[in-house]
């Protein structure tokens, strides 16, 4: 665990709402920092996950009209003028619609500019599968930005992580993408009872949250929390997972993962989303090429099924990778 | 905003609509009533107090003729003629839904009544439906497409491009805006410059009509005239049909940012009572109306009991549908 | 279409601006037979013909406003005061280009003269513009922002997604649209449902003023007046400019589907050449403009030989400005 | 070389101008295709390839307004009524601006209709670095859309290719994404005279293109000619790389890949573009995982920097993998 606890007074808090509670810590930190999507405000967002910021931050916090586009440019161009933006994109699926903005403006204004500006603009997105919500509200987006270089992505799987990474994210002077894994809402954690910097989590330090000896299992937001189901269930067999959440993808901490690989040898890493163009793969190809010689097995890809995700309950719950299809593998990867 | 003549709707014609309007009440109290006790996922937007649009626009179209809608198109795709239990199916995720199960309640689809989908993306289908007026203008079909959106899908980029696009290429569409005065929580006039929808057309070249969306008759009325337009060559149409969404946004949605006494000024002007007086006054008997609820309601209580008795989909079924072989 | 007051222009302040067309003009010439020699790659669009759209806008702004414009973004960017030689260097793609040659020809930017940048995707930029206004809006700046964009581009996207946004927050934005006749080859009928395109402001509740765009005073005075609406919070304003590209689109275009006489009737009425008659009207010699004019061609040869003689981006440069560490 | 060549005649022709003939081959045998895009018609093209169609094919030949989201909208729409609509989008970088309609529309239509309707569009786009037209000009987007269920991706590096392959495009049931290297344009080869279905490219079948013992170079568009080229560098030194074109993306031939490894036993993955989320990253773990036991040397990944495509040339040229740095990686590997 990489977070620094300290003795802090805490307080419990869900997954859904230590998103306001980081939103406002660092909108009362820093009066550059503004807030503007799609209902956030006076509704307190759709899924009621940034309730009480307009009230407590004014016009700080911002509804716009169903613009995607113009929300991500609108951030830059505020950006650009010194401010610190943070725009929501409701569901992450609906990056499609300012895919453009995202990929040809936010993640290239500084580098076209010849470094000229810095664009800190944050971009939250309620992310992936597993709630029901059909092909179009439900996909593990943060895979779309792998080949875009110019944008930082976190993918908080925890309380803390969310808490810390998203505080984090606003105060990089980079752009950063952060996704927010609509299934873990209700997950439950706790943060500092007041503002705490020792809570941040630092963008691109993996988690290695537990150690194991026979096969390194990598995994993100809702796989991490089945891999950690599977190392239970391989424990009971005698073999050992060490399970490690990356918790960013760009910049991605390859070092804790190769430290783990020098112990166990085997790689598995847990992917939600079709396999091919996904940061698993990418993992993958990473330590075959350049740490070929630590491997003595086949690095595994776990990943969903190459098809949209489809709505009804029982395709869904299979597109998704499980615990015991996880534990399965490792076990035919400790015998290869 | 063009005069829209009324009036043109015998009283047969009339009884049938206010039966599929009682239907699609129907079925959405009952898919409502699901949501609440969590037989379906994910998230539902119902149609309660907009039906007289579905129903006056589809009953301006004939076969052939083609729907886009949104993810609130349960309406839409039913006054199409889609079969009440396959729909009810697809909300429940079921093997012998519309779509398969795969779709959902933001998908229902019924290509073989022109039903070309419901779309979960604000605006995504409204180039759609242009598209498919292209192919009716390239094949000389006559078929003429409606897409149905709401005043908040006004604000995004894809509304422009399909209404210029239609407009410069004189397309047989009708751009059904559903102003129900809500995005999903914001009010119109905090995400709209001008909350004129109507008067946008003139930017695109087409003639505008507003019309009292919880007037069947009247909502028919501007369809007839703008499908007339459409068929014979002479380009889309704006139709802002002034409405209310009776329920909040989704399941999860108190409405509580409604002012007072707004939903009762509304459910007093409810599609159905205005159609029953409308009825009413062409000499249909109270009780007629009252039996045709009651068989509309039952009806389509034994279409939800039939989706519910149906098997769920077998989890390999995920893998069919993507590609043609 | 709001009603312009012209001839609020000083003679000097008039010279100033011609003085600034010329460069821009003889700018553009230089990177046209520059690009007729391979000297530059990729694609280039130049702004001969359209001088007084950005010398007139840019001159009614004040320090700290900015704008943002497209791939033909030059004069825009020079206009706003963009060093000649180091604008030169980055077209060239020298080291010492204003982006140290990572962008371009598409993408002049120098934001210490609030110059936010060139975009290469058509309409990309006017939310940006939007956004630099919100900021100032939330800070209290005052600066306005205006954004430079063409006819082909009102039929994007973006286009109503920041006219909307603008005009519901009231933000200090100059719609500058430049309507130069032609997207890229297609003449605008072709392509836009309405062609009176400063009508579509209404649709964004704001003013839309038409003006000569070949008329640097006519443009100066809509702009003006603009920024005095926008510095005091009443909102953004849609300026259409009529101007003329005197050049292809690109490099590579002949700009044959012009109709004949079109472009001899645009060079009559070339902007450097009103405004000449604008200030001999003022008693300005003839004498004088040819020398002003010649003393700019001179300066900006002079800022081409330098930029020349720059060194190239060595190759490991590609790794620097991306992230800010 | 898959291509079936027939004793049938045939003509010199460029990848730039065998764009237009492939259209019109397809335009003149099926009256349901259709053509539309920006400056496509009246204009001949921004890079005129696709000259003379609309002279020939009248009104099934459109120019559109710039607007990309209702390009791809109405290909959708008019493919839902019958027709097989071919949409351009002018540069692929532009792809960002629909990515909306590509992936949650095109790309799920038929998914998530349970299979109601088939929905032929084909997406032509301009692709790839190396002519200097900058960061947004410049990218190879075939990366983007790998981890979108649902397109097939055809990514042609020659004459014949194109032409096949396009031809192909347009006759399948799917939606497919056309990549044509701006690069590649004045590259000449030889179609047939007439009309010919025999020189139909089939998608999903890769071309090997030049065969050897110790290695495998597999590369598209670009670097399959600067990896032919590093091979005749190889030769010099007594090296023999085989070569492999995929040529499609999506369906990917696997199976040639993996038949040549088993002579070579290396592999080396030639990509324009950003390493990470690319198809190279995605076939170096493919082969990890199910043929691990194949590979005698790490496999390696050949890439683009992870920056934005620069505007100067000699930055833009270094950011392009070129032949001799393709040989001295397969030196090393050989050596391994
Ligand atoms: C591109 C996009 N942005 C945001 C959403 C989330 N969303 C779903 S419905 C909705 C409000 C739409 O309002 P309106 O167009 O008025 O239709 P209504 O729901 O009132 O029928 C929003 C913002 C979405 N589905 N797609
Ligand atoms: C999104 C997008 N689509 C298409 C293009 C290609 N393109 C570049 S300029 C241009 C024409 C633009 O016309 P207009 O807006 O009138 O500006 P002008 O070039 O006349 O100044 C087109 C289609 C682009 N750069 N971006
Ligand atoms: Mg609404
Ligand atoms: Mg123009």
């Amino acid at each position: 665990m990489t977070t620094t606890m300290t003795a802090a007074a805490t307080v419990d808090i869900n997954y859904r709402k230590v998103i306001a509670r980081a939103l406002a810590d660092e909108l009362a930190t820093d009066t550059k920092v503004v807030f503007l999507g799609e209902d956030v405000g006076a509704a307190g967002g759709a899924f009621k996950s940034t309730e009480g910021l307009k009230q407590r931050f004014g016009d700080r916090v911002r509804d716009t009209p169903i613009s995607e586009q113009a929300i991500i440019g609108a951030a830059v161009g505020a950006a650009l003028m010194g401010l610190r933006p943070v725009a929501e994109i409701m569901f992450a699926d609906f990056a499609g619609v300012c895919f453009d903005q995202l990929v040809n403006t936010l993640a290239k204004y500084r580098y076209t500019s010849g470094g000229q500006a810095r664009v800190p603009v944050t971009v939250r997105m309620a992310n992936g599968a597993g709630a029901g919500f059909g092909p179009q509200h439900s996909q593990p987006a943060e895979n779309w930005f792998l080949n875009i270089p110019g944008l930082k992505i976190v993918v908080p799987g925890t309380v803390e992580d969310m808490y810390g990474l998203l505080r984090s994210a606003i105060r990089d002077d980079n752009p950063v993408l952060v996704f927010e894994h609509k299934n873990l809402f209700a997950l439950k954690g706790r943060v500092p009872a007041e503002p705490d910097d020792a809570y941040l989590v630092p963008i691109g330090e993996a988690d290695v949250v537990r150690t194991g000896q026979d096969v390194t299992i990598v995994a993100t937001q809702q796989m991490r929390h089945r891999a950690l189901e599977a190392a239970d269930q391989l424990a009971a067999t005698g073999v050992t997972a060490e399970v490690i959440d990356p918790r960013t993808l760009v910049p991605f901490d390859l070092k804790t993962v190769v430290q783990s690989l020098r112990k166990t040898s085997r790689l598995v890493v847990v992917q939600e989303g079709p396999p091919d163009g996904g940061w698993g793969a990418t993992l993958i190809a990473s330590i075959s090429s350049h740490h070929f010689e630590l491997l003595d097995a086949p690095p595994t890809l776990i990943a969903s099924d190459p098809v949209p995700v489809p709505y009804s309950t029982p395709m869904e719950d299979a597109w998704l990778p499980d615990a015991s299809r996880i534990a399965a593998v490792v076990l035919q990867l400790v015998r290869f | 905003m063009t005069a829209v003549q009324t009036e043109t709707v015998t009283r047969d014609r009339l009884l049938e609509m206010q039966r599929r309007m009682c239907e699609i009440r129907a079925f959405e109290d009952i898919v409502k009533d699901w949501f609440s006790r969590a037989l379906v996922r994910g998230s539902t937007h119902l149609y309660q107090g907009q039906e007289a649009v579905a129903v006056g626009i589809t009953s301006a179209l004939r076969r052939g003729d083609t729907t886009t809608c949104t993810y609130r198109g349960h309406g839409t795709v039913l006054a199409q003629g889609a079969p009440l239990d396959r729909s009810f199916g697809e909300i429940l995720g079921k093997a012998n839904g519309l779509c398969g199960g795969k779709g959902g309640s933001m998908h229902l689809a019924d290509l073989s009544v022109g039903a070309l989908g419901s779309f979960a993306i604000v605006g995504a289908h409204l180039p759609i439906s242009v598209g498919a007026a292209w192919a009716s203008q390239l094949l000389g079909t006559g078929a003429v497409s409606a897409t149905f959106f709401g005043d908040g899908a006004a604000n995004i980029g894809t509304f422009h491009e399909a209404l210029n696009l239609a407009g410069v290429w004189k397309l047989p569409v009708l751009f059904v805006l559903e102003n129900n005065l809500y995005g999903e929580y914001s009010p119109i006039t905090t995400t709209t410059a001008n909350p004129e929808l109507v008067d946008r057309a003139a930017a695109y070249g087409m003639p505008g009509l507003r019309v009292d969306g919880n007037d069947v008759v009247a909502v028919f009325d501007a369809a007839a005239s703008a499908v007339a337009r459409g068929r014979s060559g002479q380009g889309p149409t704006l139709i802002e049909a002034m409405t209310y969404r009776q329920s909040g946004h989704s399941r999860s949605d108190p409405a509580k940012y409604r002012p007072a006494g707004e939903l009762e000024g509304w459910l007093a002007r409810d599609p159905l009572t205005v159609a029953e007086r409308r009825l009413h006054d062409m000499g249909v008997e109270t009780a007629e109306l009252d039996r045709l609820r009651a068989d509309a309601e039952a009806k389509v209580r034994r279409a939800a009991e039939r989706a519910l008795s149906w098997p769920e989909p077998r989890p390999e079924d995920r893998f069919e549908d993507l590609w043609v072989h």
